[in-house]
C-alpha cells in the first residue's frame, strides 16, 4: 500500500496514530493529580518539539543511518533554516507556507556548498569538517559578523531574529494575523477537550507540525527503499566496491547529505513557525551533538529510531528538568521521614538540574549495550515474548536492517 | 592490436622502483596471466590498470581508449571489472543485494539518482539479479547477508557482482589465494565455465602455477618490475629466466 | 552535593496545597473564554520561576530560585514576612493573592533562548502559570519576554542589563526591575570622575554580543563626557578562555584604563588574566593604571577573589545597604540559607512580590490589569530606595549602587563594598533616548 | 615590533595549552586507536584535582569571635585551617599558596589510576567497535564526568591562584634587549610554557629513547605483529593510557591559573583539542605538536586590532577556518598518515 510493503506500512501506519493521537498518548495521567502534574507531556510546545526534532534526527539518519557519515554540523541546516524563516515573517507576513518553502531552499543551498567540500573527506576528517563549517556559521552568527560586513543586523547576535512591529511585512494586511499562520489558521490556536479529569489540547500548530513528520517519515521509508538507499547502503557498506563496480558515490553521498540538511532545514522553518524567533544558539555544536544522542539512542540506520529518539531527548529535556525536591517529597509523603529524605537524596542529584546526568547516563548505556539503540532494545524484548509463544528459535535469516 | 596495450609504464614510490617499462598486450577473448615472485610488481601493475594507482609515465589502452587519469568508477564503466585477493562483496548487505548493485551500475552508468520508488519496482534489474545468481547457483542463498557466507560462497558471490556488468576485460587479483585444493579446482571450472560461456577477456594474477597453467592462453612473467618474458605456458614451463626468477619461490 | 532537609510540616503544608488543587484544575487554556490566559479558577495561582540551573550562571539561577520559594513562602505567610514588613504598600496579607495561594513551577533556561522559551512554553502551557519570573541573560530575557508576550502573560525579568530589554525589544507584558547599562554608565561617571580624573585613556573589552555591546556604549558616553578618550573597543568572542592575545596589546597601547564589559565567566578570566599581565601596577601616563568592571555580580567577585581589588563598578543592589528593606530582606533570606542574597536574588524576591501587590491592587490577575497596575507605579522599602517602574518603557528607576572590590575583605561575602548610592535622578533618562530607540512597546496582551 | 613579540608569546603559550592537550589524545588514538572524546574531561579532572588540594589544604576549624559579628548580626565564626593551625601560620600559609604545584604530585598517580580503570573498565571494551562507537561513548562519559564534577562543585567558576612567587611578570622585552617594560610577561605563563615543553620533550624522549617506548611505537605501527612476538603490549597500552590521563591532568593543573576551572571547562577544551589532533594527523605526535603551535600562534595574530580590523571576527572563526583549508589541501592533516581514520 502507497507503494510499501506490509512491514514498512504497518510502520508507517504506527507513526501516523503516534502523531495524531499524542494529544492522548502523551496525557495518561489526569490533569491535577501529582503524577499528572510531573510527567504528562502532552501540551503544544512539547509536542510541537517532539515531532519537529523528529523530522529533524528523521533527516540526520538518511545521512548517518544510510551512509555512516557523521555530521557534526548538523545543527547548522536548523539555524539556517530558522533564520530564513523569520527573514520571511519580517519581509512578507506571517504566513508560514513562504517561511518554510525559503527555509528548505536556504538549507539546501548551504548543504550543497558545505557538502560537496566537507565530502571530499571521510570517516573523522569528515566529521570535523562538518563540525568547522558549523562553528563557523555559528560564530557568524552569534556576533552578527556577516550583519556587521553588510551593515545591518542580519542575525542580530545572541538576541536572536524576532519579527519587530516596524518590519516592512509587505504582504501583512489590516487583517492579517499577528502571528504565524498557514493562510489564516492561526498555529497557536487551539480547541481543549476536558472530560473527567483529563484535558486534551489539539493545536493547530502541533498538527501542522505532524502532518509534516508524517509527510517526512514517509519520504524517508521510500528512500530507505528506493535504489538510492541501497546504494547509500552500500556506500556504508564498502566503498571501495562501489567504485570498482563503476558507480560514482559522490553524487549519492551529497544528495543524501542534501536531503538530510534539507530535512534540518524543513525542521528549523518548523520551530520557527510555531515560535517566530531564532537565535544562533541552535547552531552551537552542541546542538548538534544533541541530533547524534538522539539518533544513537532511538537507533541509527532504522526507521522509527530517530523519532524515539527525539522524543526521549526532549521528554527528558523539558519533564524531568522539571522536577524538584518538593515534587519527589510530594510523591514520597506517605513515606517515613527519614525514608523519604534518603529516597530524595538519591534521587535528588537525577532530576532537575542534574537531568544531564540522566542523560549521559542513559546514553552510555545505550551505546554500552544496546548498539542499535532501543529498537534493538524492543526488538530484543520482543524477540523475547515471541520464543516463549511459538517456541520457533529457528527463524532463519533475519530480515536486513530496516 | 590487444584490446589491453599497456606501453611502457613506470611507477616508483620514494626510491623503489615498482614497475619498470613495463609492456603489455592481452588480445581480446584470451586469458592472460601475470605471474612472478612477491614485490614483482603484479599488483601494482593491476592498480594502475584500474586507475587507483597514477604511474609516472607510459600508456595503458583499454578497447582504444585512455584508461589513464580516470577514476576507478570510470574505469569500470569501460568495461573493466575486478576481482579482490579477499573478496569485497557488500558485507552488510544481502545476497541479493549485492547482485543489485552491478545491475544498476550496468543499466544507469555510473549514478542516477533515482526517484523514490521502492527497488522491487525496477523488474528489469530484479531479473538480471536473479539470472546471475542462478547462473552461479546461489539463488537459494539470496537473502543471506553477505558476511555471513562461506568464503568460497563469497568469492562466487564477487565474481558474480563482476560478471553481471558483462565486462571485456575481468581482472582476477589471486582468485584462489588461501584455498583447499578443492575449492581451487571448483574455482577453476568456474571460470573456464564463465570463459566458455561468454566472450570475455581475463587477465588472472595468481601464485598457484596449477591455476595458472590451467587456465592461460599467455603468461607474462614480472621479476622486480620488469616484464622477464612473454610467452605461451607451454613456453614459459621450461624457461631458464623464469626459473632463475623463482628461484626458490615455486616449483615450476 | 546539596543537602534535602525537608520538614515533615513543609511537605504537609505542600501536600495540603497540592490536595486543594486536586479538587479543582488549574489546568485552563487560551482558548476556555476566561478573558485571559490561564485565568486562576481555584484556590491557587501558579507562578513559573524559570531560572538557569545548569550552564554557566547556574548558581546565579539557584541563588534567584532561593529567593523566589522565599517570596512565595512570604506571600503565603510562612516566615517572617521578609520584605513585605518594609514594603509601602500593604495589601498582602500574607494569605496569599487575592486569596489565593501561591504555587509554583521551576523550570532550565540553560541561559539558552530556545531552551529557556520551551521552558517556559510547558509553564504557560502545562502549569497554567500567570507569570514567568527570572532568568539570567539579556538573551533569554528578550526572548522569553517576546514569548509571554505573545501567550499573554506577565514576564518579569530577572538579570538582564542590556538597554535592548527595555529598549528596542521592550514588550508591554514585560517589566523589568533590573538596571541597565545606560544606568551603569550614568551611575560610575561621577565616580570615576572623582577617583581618576578627566583626562583618561580608555581600552575597551567586549564581549560580542548584544549586552556587550549596549554596555560598551553606554559607557563610553559617560566617560567621554568626562572628558575621557576611547583609544580602543576591542570585540572578544564570548567563552574565550584565553583572554591574553587581547590583554597583550594594551600593555603598550598608550591607554591607562582598561574596561571590561564582560559578565560572569569571561569578566573572572579576563580580569584575572589582566591582573597576571601586570596591568594594575603598571603606570601610564604617568598615572596608576586602572581596571573598570562596569556590571558586578557577587558570584562574579567570588570567582574574581583577590583580583577585584580595588576594581569599581556598580550593582543593582547589595545586602551591605543599611535601609530596613534590605536589612529585612538580607536577614530572612540569610537565617533561611546561611549566606547573604546575592543581587539577582534580590531582583527576583523583589520582582515576585511586585507582581503580588500589582494583583492585589488592580483586583485581577489578567495581565493587562496588572500592567496598568505596574505602570508608573511608585513605592519604596524595597531596599533600593524610592523606586518607579515607568510606564512607557517598563523600566524600573531607582538608585543605583557603585561598588568597589574591597581592599581587605574580612569573609567570603564583602569582598566587594558599597562607594555610593548614586541618586535616582542622576541615572534617569528620557523614553526617546537614542539608545533605546527603536522599540515599540506594543499594547498589552491577555493572551485569550 | 613589541606587539608582535608580545603575539608570538601568546601564540606559544596558547599553542603549548594546546599541544600539551591534543598530545595526550593522539596518543591514545594512536597506541590504542579509540577516539576518546572524554579526554577533555581528563583536563578536567586535572584541573579539579588542583581545586581539591587548595580544598583539602583549607579545611578548617570554626572559632567564635564574639568581637565581630557576621552579616545577620551573629558572633562571626571564624575559621582557620588546620595546616596553619599544625604547622604554624607562616608554613600553612605558604603551602596553601602552593597549592597548585602542590597539586601536580598529587595529580600523577590519581589520573594514572583514573586512566587505568577507564581503559580496563569501559575503553577496552570498544576497540573492536566501530569508531563512532568509541566517539559516543566517550562522549557521554564526559557529560557524566562533567555533572558529577559540577554535583560537587558547582558551576561557578573557582578561583586557584599561582602561588606568589610566581605572580607578576617577566620583563622579556629587557632580556631581548628591549627597552625595559616594553615586553611584560606573565610569570605562570611562562611557567606553563616551559612545563608544557618539558612534559611534551619527556614524552618524546620516553616513546624514542626507552625499550618500553619503543615496543609501544613498534605497537602502534603494527599491533599484530609485536603480540606475535610475545609481548604483552594490551599491558602496556594500558599504562600508555594512563600516562595520556596523566598527561591531560598535568596540564589541567597547571592551567588553572590562568583559567578559573569550571564543570564545562572540558568541552569547552574538546573541539578545539580535536580540531588541533585532526589538523595535525590523527596518531601523530609531532603532528599534534605542530599544529597545536600553529593554531596558536595563528590565532593570537588574528586576534591582533590591525588584523581584526581588516577581518571583523576573524579570531572566532580562524581556527576552523585553518581547519578547513589545512584538511582540504592534505587530506590527513599535516602528519597523519594514510588510510587511519577514513572509513
Amino acid at each position: 500500500m502507497l507503494g510499501l510493503n506490509t512491514r514498512d506500512f504497518k510502520l508507517f501506519i504506527l507513526v501516523c496514530v503516534l502523531a495524531l493521537a499524542a494529544p492522548f498518548l502523551l496525557n495518561p495521567f489526569p490533569t491535577a493529580s501529582a503524577l499528572g502534574e510531573s510527567f504528562n507531556a502532552g501540551y503544544p510546545a512539547l509536542m510541537q518539539r517532539f515531532v519537529i526534532f523528529g523530522i529533524l534526527v528523521i533527516g540526520f539518519n538518511i545521512l548517518f543511518g544510510l551512509t555512516g557519515f557523521l555530521s557534526f554540523g548538523h545543527a547548522a541546516f536548523l539555524g539556517v533554516g530558522s533564520f530564513a524563516a523569520v527573514w520571511m515573517f519580517k519581509l512578507l507576513s506571517y504566513n508560514v507556507v513562504p517561511a518554510i518553502i525559503l527555509s528548505v531552499i536556504v538549507a539546501g543551498i548551504f548543504s550543497v556548498v558545505i557538502g560537496y567540500v566537507a565530502l571530499r573527506r571521510s570517516g573523522i576528517y569528515f566529521s570535523i569538517l562538518t563540525l568547522a563549517f558549523a562553528q563557523m556559521m555559528y560564530s557568524i552568527a552569534f556576533s552578527d559578523l556577516a550583519g556587521k560586513m553588510m551593515g545591518f543586523t542580519l542575525t542580530n547576535g545572541e538576541t536572536g531574529l524576532q519579527v519587530y512591529n516596524d518590519d516592512p511585512q509587505i504582504l501583512m494586511g489590516p487583517d492579517s494575523p499577528t502571528t504565524p499562520h498557514f493562510f489564516g489558521l492561526e498555529m497557536n490556536s487551539q480547541f481543549t477537550w476536558d472530560i473527567g479529569g483529563w484535558s486534551f489540547v489539539f493545536q493547530n500548530g502541533y498538527y501542522f507540525s505532524a502532518l509534516f513528520l508524517i509527510a517526512a517519515f514517509y519520504l524517508s521509508i521510500r528512500i530507505f527503499r528506493s535504489p538510492m538507499g541501497l546504494m547509500l547502503r552500500a556506500i556504508k557498506s564498502n566503498q571501495t566496491r562501489m567504485s570498482y563496480t563503476g558507480i560514482n558515490t559522490k553524487p549519492y553521498m551529497l544528495a543524501a547529505f542534501v536531503i538530510s540538511g534539507m530535512y534540518a532545514g524543513l525542521a528549523g522553518g518548523l520551530l520557527a513557525a510555531m515560535d517566530p524567533l531564532t537565535g544562533a544558539e541552535r547552531m552551537f555544536w552542541t546542538a548538534s551533538g544533541e541530533i547524534v544522542v538522539m539518533a544513537i539512542l532511538g537507533g541509527v540506520g532504522t526507521l522509527i529510531g530517530p523519532v524515539l529518539g527525539a522524543g526521549i531527548i526532549k521528554y527528558l529535556e523539558n519533564i524531568v528538568s522539571k522536577i524538584n525536591d518538593s515534587i519527589l517529597h510530594q510523591w514520597f509523603a506517605i513515606m517515613p521521614d527519614w525514608l523519604d529524605n534518603v529516597l530524595v537524596t538519591i534521587i535528588h542529584p537525577f532530576i532537575g538540574k542534574g537531568w544531564h546526568l540522566t542523560l549521559g547516563l542513559l546514553f552510555m548505556a545505550v551505546v554500552i549495550f544496546l548498539p542499535g539503540g532501543l529498537v534493538q532494545g524492543g526488538e530484543k524484548i520482543g524477540e523475547l515474548f515471541r520464543r516463549k509463544k511459538t517456541d520457533d528459535a529457528a527463524d532463519g535469516a533475519k530480515t536486513p536492517a530496516e | 592490436m590487444g584490446i589491453l596495450e599497456v606501453k611502457g609504464i613506470n611507477k616508483r614510490f620514494g626510491g623503489l622502483q615498482a614497475l619498470g617499462d613495463v609492456n603489455l598486450s592481452v588480445a581480446e577473448n584470451t586469458v592472460h596471466a601475470i605471474i612472478g615472485p612477491n614485490g614483482a610488481g603484479k599488483s601494482t601493475l593491476l592498480n594502475v590498470l584500474v586507475g587507483k594507482l597514477i604511474p609516472d609515465s607510459g600508456s595503458v589502452m583499454f578497447d582504444g581508449q585512455s584508461v589513464l587519469g580516470r577514476k576507478p568508477h570510470e574505469i569500470n564503466q569501460m568495461g573493466i571489472s575486478r576481482v579482490f585477493q579477499t573478496p569485497e562483496i557488500f558485507a552488510d548487505l544481502s545476497v541479493f543485494e549485492n547482485v543489485l548493485i552491478p545491475c544498476f551500475a550496468k543499466r544507469d552508468g555510473s549514478y542516477k539518482l533515482q526517484g523514490i520508488g521502492a527497488v522491487s519496482g525496477h523488474g528489469d534489474v530484479h531479473d538480471m539479479a536473479e539470472a546471475i545468481l542462478a547462473d552461479v547457483n546461489m539463488l537459494d542463498k539470496r537473502h543471506m547477508i553477505a558476511s555471513s557466507l562461506s568464503r568460497g560462497d563469497k568469492r562466487r558471490l564477487e565474481m558474480a557482482m563482476c560478471l553481471v556488468q558483462e565486462p571485456k576485460l575481468l581482472l582476477l587479483d589471486e582468485p584462489t589465494a588461501g584455498m583447499a585444493r578443492a575449492d581451487t579446482n571448483n574455482t577453476i571450472d568456474l571460470l573456464k565455465e564463465i570463459k566458455e560461456k561468454r566472450d570475455i577477456t581475463m587477465c588472472i594474477i595468481e601464485h598457484d602455477m596449477h591455476v595458472v597453467f590451467s587456465l592461460s592462453e599467455r603468461i607474462t612473467v614480472l621479476a622486480q618490475g620488469m616484464p622477464l618474458v612473454e610467452d605461451t605456458p607451454d613456453n614459459i614451463k621450461g624457461h631458464p629466466k623464469v626459473r632463475e626468477a623463482y628461484l626458490g619461490e615455486a616449483q615450476v | 552535593m546539596s543537602k534535602s532537609n525537608f520538614s515533615r510540616r513543609g511537605v504537609l503544608k505542600t501536600g495540603a496545597i497540592a490536595g486543594a488543587g486536586l479538587a479543582l484544575p488549574t489546568y485552563l487554556s487560551a482558548a476556555s473564554h476566561t478573558g485571559y490566559t490561564n485565568a486562576p479558577t481555584g484556590s491557587t495561582v501558579k507562578f513559573g520561576f524559570n531560572v538557569p540551573q545548569t550552564g554557566p550562571y547556574a548558581e546565579e539561577g539557584l541563588d534567584e530560585l532561593r529567593a523566589q520559594e522565599l517570596a512565595v513562602e512570604h506571600i503565603n505567610g510562612m516566615g517572617d514576612g521578609g520584605l513585605l514588613n518594609t514594603f509601602s504598600e500593604k495589601n498582602l496579607q500574607g494569605d496569599g493573592i487575592l486569596g489565593k495561594k501561591v504555587e509554583f513551577v521551576t523550570g532550565d533556561t540553560q541561559t539558552k533562548s530556545d531552551v529557556a522559551r520551551a521552558s517556559a512554553q510547558s509553564m504557560i502551557q502545562k502549569d497554567g502559570c500567570v507569570m514567568i519570573n527570572g532568568g539570567s541573560s539579556s538573551g533569554v530575557a528578550i526572548a522569553v519576554q517576546g514569548l509571554c508576550q505573545d501567550a499573554g502573560v506577565i514576564f518579569m525579568a530577572g538579570l538582564t542589563h542590556s538597554n535592548d530589554t527595555t529598549g528596542k525589544d521592550k514588550k508591554a507584558n514585560g517589566f523589568r526591575h533590573f538596571f541597565n547599562g545606560y544606568m551603569s554608565g550614568a551611575a560610575l561617571g561621577p565616580v570615576l570622575e572623582k577617583e581618576y580624573g578627566n583626562e583618561r585613556q580608555a581600552y575597551h573589552l567586549t564581549a560580542d554580543y548584544t549586552w556587550g555591546w549596549t554596555q560598551q556604549e553606554s559607557i563610553a558616553a559617560s566617560t567621554e563626557a568626562l572628558g575621557w578618550t576611547t583609544t580602543q573597543n576591542v570585540l572578544t568572542p564570548v567563552g574565550a578562555g584565553d583572554f591574553s592575545s587581547y590583554i597583550a596589546p594594551i600593555l603598550n597601547s598608550g591607554a591607562d584604563t582598561l574596561i571590561l564589559n564582560h559578565y560572569g565567566g569571561d569578566m573572572v578570566n579576563s580580569l584575572t588574566q589582566a591582573i597576571q599581565f601586570g596591568l594594575k601596577d603598571k603606570q601610564v601616563n604617568g598615572k596608576d593604571f586602572t581596571i573598570i568592571v562596569p556590571l558586578y555580580s557577587e558570584l562574579m567577585a567570588a570567582g574574581a577573589g583577590s583580583n577585584i581589588q580595588g576594581v569599581f563598578g556598580s550593582m543593582n543592589w547589595n545586602w551591605q545597604l543599611q535601609d530596613a528593606g534590605t536589612k529585612a530582606f538580607t536577614k530572612s533570606f540569610g537565617e533561611k540559607y546561611g549566606f547573604p542574597p546575592s543581587g539577582a536574588a534580590h531582583t527576583c524576591y523583589v520582582q515576585t512580590l511586585l507582581y503580588a501587590d500589582a494583583v492585589t491592587r488592580a483586583g485581577t490577575f489578567n495581565p493587562c490589569g496588572v500592567a496598568e497596575a505596574l505602570e508608573d507605579f511608585d513605592f519604596d522599602g524595597m531596599g533600593n530606595g524610592p523606586t518607579s517602574y515607568r510606564g512607557s518603557d517598563h523600566q524600573c528607576f531607582k538608585d543605583v549602587l557603585v561598588m568597589k572590590g574591597a581592599d581587605n575583605p574580612t569573609n567570603a561575602f564583602d569582598t566587594l563594598e558599597i562607594v555610593e548610592v548614586t541618586p535616582r535622578a542622576q541615572v534617569e533618562y528620557p523614553v526617546d533616548h537614542p539608545m533605546f530607540a527603536g522599540g515599540d512597546l506594543g499594547a498589552c496582551n491577555p493572551g485569550a | 615590533m613589541d606587539a608582535f613579540i608580545l603575539q608570538i608569546l601568546n601564540g606559544l603559550d596558547k599553542g603549548s595549552a594546546y599541544a600539551l592537550i591534543a598530545l595526550g589524545l593522539t596518543l591514545i588514538f594512536g597506541t590504542l586507536g579509540v577516539v576518546n572524546f572524554a579526554h577533555g574531561a581528563l583536563f578536567l579532572i586535572g584541573a579539579f584535582c588542583a581545586v581539591t588540594v587548595q580544598k583539602i589544604l583549607g579545611i578548617s576549624f570554626e572559632t567564635i569571635d564574639p568581637t565581630q559579628t557576621d552579616f545577620l548580626g551573629n558572633p562571626l565564626k571564624v575559621a582557620t585551617p588546620y595546616v596553619e593551625k599544625w604547622l604554624g601560620t607562616d608554613m600553612g600559609m605558604a603551602i596553601q599558596d602552593w597549592s597548585v604545584p602542590l597539586a601536580i604530585i598529587v595529580v600523577i598517580p590519581v589520573m594514572f589510576f583514573l586512566g587505568w580503570v577507564m581503559e580496563r573498565g569501559l575503553i577496552k571494551h570498544f576497540y573492536s567497535r566501530p569508531h563512532a562507537d568509541q566517539i559516543l561513548v566517550t562522549f557521554g562519559l564526559a557529560i557524566v564526568i562533567g555533572e558529577i564534577i559540577k554535583a560537587f562543585y558547582g558551576a561557578n567558576p573557582i578561583q586557584t591562584p599561582a602561588p606568589s612567587t610566581f605572580i607578576g611578570t617577566v620583563d622579556v622585552g629587557a632580556w631581548l634587549g628591549m627597552d625595559p617594560g616594553s615586553v611584560a610577561y606573565p610569570t605562570w605563563r611562562l611557567v606553563y610554557f616551559a612545563f608544557s615543553a618539558v612534559i611534551i620533550a619527556g614524552v618524546f624522549a620516553f616513546l624514542q629513547f626507552t625499550t618500553f617506548g619503543m615496543v609501544v611505537r613498534a605497537g602502534m605501527a603494527d599491533r599484530e605483529t609485536v603480540g606475535l612476538l610475545g609481548i604483552d603490549i594490551d599491558k602496556r597500552f594500558t599504562f600508555m593510557f594512563g600516562l595520556a590521563a596523566a598527561v591531560a591532568g598535568m596540564a589541567g593543573v597547571m592551567y588553572t591559573p590562568i583559567l578559573s576551572p569550571h564543570y564545562n571547562l572540558g568541552m569547552d577544551f574538546l573541539v578545539l583539542s580535536f580540531v588541533v589532533v585532526v589538523v595535525g594527523g590523527m596518531g601523530s605526535l609531532p603532528g599534534a605538536v605542530l599544529a597545536g603551535f600553529m593554531l596558536g600562534i595563528l590565532q593570537s595574530f588574528a586576534s591582533m586590532n590591525e588584523v581584526k580590523a581588516l577581518i571583523p571576527g576573524i579570531d572566532q572563526i580562524i581556527i576552523y577556518i585553518v581547519a578547513i583549508v589545512i584538511l582540504l589541501t592534505r587530506p590527513r592533516g599535516l602528519m597523519g598518515r594514510k588510510g587511519v581514520m577514513e572509513e
